[in-house]
């Protein structure tokens, strides 16, 4: 069954309450390699986008998700702020006009997205941040979904690639963003940024499971 | 977590509401659009000067907006870059038709959304250039870091750029001296305690009694070593010799000689460090022309310092020198 | 204890060599004598204006030297007041012929030294007057209590009274203006921390991490009572109240709000305190004309603040309002 | 025996050794009920006083503590400077031109002393200052020396008075000095000045009892 946009208003609801439940652990991860900020910047973020959806009801995939990337890059700051605010943008823009996503659109939906954080913020594979998540679980998206199986599992592979993406930047040294200053005193912290990427890749395998 | 605020999702807005109530010949404070603009902005043909950042720094950047410095700032939320709805709203409020020049600090945050806010500007026909600052020398400029970060350089840049623009130069004068003030500054800062963000409720990071963090920034990050606390002077040296490396300085040359406190350090405490930079500078035979001691760009209620210096021409002490009226730097008038 | 210090000893010494350094062009630092002094006084004709108290006040008040405000200042050890030796040496180098004004906060020991260096300098003929502050409403001015402590208008005071010496007004009248601006202004105190004397090496007192002293002193003396945490708008209250009902402050009265730091508390709250001052009072109908908030009259590194109201007339207005130029309040030049 | 010149020398200079250990526990009283600083204030002033002995050999017992109420006043500042300052400078007159110390010379030089800290610090018995261990300590040095017992009894029971009187502070509610702002919070506490009173007196019985 194909997400509609229902599912995707689901997702985002569900983002809003798991980093909303995980703000503290997220700062906290925040300490350690950052400002102690990642976990109030997302869950600032996500109350106004709460907030958003009282109010209006999005026509389409692509409206909502817009919807979302333009609320966060208004209202989180930081560099998350623009990275997600741009990623949600990205998808948005992607999915223009859709009521439904089957498993590939899924794929393109989240590369583009994630294209959108590569060019926000010039970073790669390997530099301890959320591509660190992102880019493992859009390729894990792309080899599950051409190997034909339900989109509740593509999802669930996605979620599962993003949280050992996020698990591998621990003995990562980081290179880019805030955590890079610390030069070799980042290595051994788990990078927040990819922790809440995996936070919002695994409340969307919970929306398609749920259904 | 022990404060003067009411709520701590609240003390950015309150702080500024104070600000807007204490500085009401100086300020217009937008609380909606949370920006602070100087009174009778925007000045025709004048190039309009703005920076931001994350809140907790004060009295930067707000307390710098006035005759002489910025025309308006955009405080974040403590120690988050704040949107570029902000810096949008700020470049708009400043516009004279001369252009904009953005201030911004190299954090990714900071330089992200500015680069928005520019792109949103330029949408719509405002002639916007940015200078990035990025004095620190504690983090290696290489391909293994974001890069330096933006500290107390920031400060004297805001003044010396604000001078410039109170005559009247165009924006590519006014950014070509900004760039030059960024190259002609370095520093470098340590904490003999952290710091805690309102929302978080607990200090950043942990130090021991005997311990100190060497080369932090202004977040409350964590240094890149931590050390056996030791002598006002020592620290003063292990400060300032990255920096006079760095800058390249020579007996002969005259420097404006910055102390800066972190928020929770006593000013005694600075001037001790101050006559400790002296006499080292004084050993090489580097002329202070000019000085700061206080504190003037913050991290919240840390206890320590950093120490800035900015190599001067007598086009930088004429700026430096020129008249200024904010909240917190004030001379001349 | 963390510090930046070399030794204890030293602090206070190597503190005022930095000012020296720092502020080469408006001090003369005479570390032998220990006294901070104008560097072009004295002024023929003009009232010399001194103050003098223990140290770890910073910026009080050798950061109050200069034109239009201190003729010289007289540090003591931390917390201790100064000796006579040094308060006559101040009186010596700023007498001008029209005589010796000695400000004087109401504590036991500094009313006593300066009475000893009083009468040493009448013994030589200089004419001094003194006058002493006590606005401290957190001490019940009584039999039982060594008089209300002088804080918080101390500061106003000496900008004030140094502004009419400034004029060339008699003796007579510029301590005749001290007396009254003492009556016209009080403060009250609180601490969210303690501060640690370097010679001591430990906090003076303990406070629980929900705890709060209120009606602290600026020497770290523990306050009137101890009180649960509460948010910063209760605790301006808390300090506001008693001021306003001592001064006998009536709507349509106009005041000068002071929002003073401790020491160690960060800008930002200053603000949110006085965000929620500036709305107690106006539900009053009292009209701040003037402000003041930032770290004046401190206790070390204690976080906490406090305020001091003083009901301005047109003279106290014009007085605050003219120029001053000193290493720590500065304007009109 | 009478006290000669160099048994006050020596007093001086043992006072200075006791204040000097007892400089963190003085300082520690004060940090309860004052500013924690008058071990530091004391122990400045008679360190300054052994300075100024290396240099100089006062003639007579009032050259001597002439000297050193001189000294106390010039290096102790806060309110014990003027008062030990006043106290030693009071002494000194009282005694001018004196080689020895009869107990009825001790007493009046104690009495002049007492006078003279009442002149400059206008506080009465009870009022949880010095003066609670230096007023029933010369009370006890009169009786003791109308008693017509030993200089060194007359010295030791004066000690013992200024014990007790000092002990006696702690129930009392400061109303002079800095401890007076405390109001009832000041209850239970010794007084600084008093102790360091009885440690002046103790001193000199001290050293009447190793002659
Ligand atoms: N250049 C970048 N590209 C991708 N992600 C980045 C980059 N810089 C930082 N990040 C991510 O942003 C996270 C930090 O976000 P946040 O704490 O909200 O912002 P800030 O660092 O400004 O306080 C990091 O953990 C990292 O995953
Ligand atoms: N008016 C007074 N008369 C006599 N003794 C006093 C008076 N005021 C204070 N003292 C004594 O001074 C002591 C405090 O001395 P110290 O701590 O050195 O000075 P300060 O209080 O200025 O810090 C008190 O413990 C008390 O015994
Ligand atoms: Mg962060
Ligand atoms: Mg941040
Ligand atoms: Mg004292
Ligand atoms: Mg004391």
């Amino acid at each position: 069954m194909p997400l509609t946009t229902a599912d995707i208003q689901q997702w985002i609801q569900q983002s809003a309450l798991v980093l909303h439940e995980n703000s503290s652990y997220l700062t906290q991860l925040d300490s350690d390699i950052g400002d102690a900020d990642h976990g109030i910047n997302m869950d600032r973020g996500f109350q106004a986008v709460k907030m958003k959806l009282t109010n209006m009801e999005p026509a389409d995939i692509g409206a909502l998700l817009k919807l979302v990337g333009t609320t966060l890059v208004s209202t989180v700051g930081g560099a998350s702020g623009p990275l997600y605010g741009t990623a949600f943008l990205r998808a948005g823009i992607n999915t223009t006009g859709k009521q439904t996503l089957e498993a590939e659109d899924v794929v393109a939906m989240l590369d583009a997205a994630i294209e959108g954080v590569k060019a926000r913020g010039k970073a790669q594979q390997g530099e301890k941040t959320m591509l660190d998540a992102l880019l493992p679980a859009v390729d894990a998206a792309r080899q599950a979904q051409s190997a034909q199986v339900t989109l509740e599992q593509v999802l669930q592979q996605t979620a599962a690639a993003a949280e050992n993406g996020m698990k591998a930047t621990i003995p990562m040294q980081a290179t880019k963003g805030r955590a890079s200053y610390l030069g070799e005193r980042s290595i051994g912290h788990q990078d927040p940024g990819a922790t809440s990427s995996w936070l919002l890749l695994k409340a969307l395998a919970d929306v398609s499971s749920r259904k | 977590m022990k404060k003067l605020i009411n709520q701590p999702e609240n003390v950015v807005k309150e702080a500024m509401a104070g600000m807007a109530a204490a500085h009401a010949d100086l300020l217009r404070v937008d609380l909606e659009q949370q920006i602070i603009v100087r009174k009778d902005a925007p000045f025709q043909g004048k190039v309009g000067v703005i920076s931001g950042g994350g809140s907790g720094h004060e009295p930067m950047h707000g307390g710098f907006v006035g005759y002489g410095m910025l025309d308006a700032a955009c405080p974040g939320a403590v120690f988050t870059s704040p949107v570029p709805d902000q810096m949008l709203a700020a470049t708009q409020a400043v516009n004279g038709g001369a252009g904009v020049l953005h201030i911004v600090k190299n954090y990714t945050g900071d330089v992200m959304n500015f680069e928005m806010a520019a792109e949103l500007a330029a949408a719509e026909g405002i002639d916007v250039q940015s200078v990035v600052t990025n004095d620190d020398v504690a983090v290696q400029d290489s391909l293994y870091t974001a890069g330096r970060r933006g500290v107390g350089v920031t400060v004297l840049l805001e003044k010396i750029v604000g001078g410039i623009a109170e005559t009247g130069a165009p924006l590519d004068q006014v950014a070509a001296m900004a760039r030059h003030v960024n190259e002609q500054g370095r520093s470098m800062g340590m904490a003999l305690t952290s710091c805690t963000v309102p929302a978080a409720g607990k200090p950043t990071f942990d130090l021991g009694d005997d311990e100190m963090e060497i080369g932090i920034g202004i977040h409350g990050e964590p240094g890149r070593r931590r050390m056996k606390l030791t002598t006002a002077t020592e620290i003063t040296d292990l400060l300032t010799q990255p920096i006079i490396e760095d800058l390249g300085l020579q007996a002969g040359q005259q420097v404006l000689a910055f102390v800066n406190g972190m928020g929770g350090t006593p000013l005694m405490e600075l001037y001790v460090v101050y006559d400790a930079l002296q006499r080292i500078l004084k050993g090489k035979h580097i002329t202070i022309a000019r000085s700061l001691v206080g504190n003037y760009i913050t991290s919240l209620e840390m206890a320590g310092c950093s120490i800035t210096l900015l190599r001067l021409d007598d086009e930088l002490l004429r700026y430096w020198d020129a008249p200024v009226h904010t909240p917190a730097l004030r001379w001349g008038r």
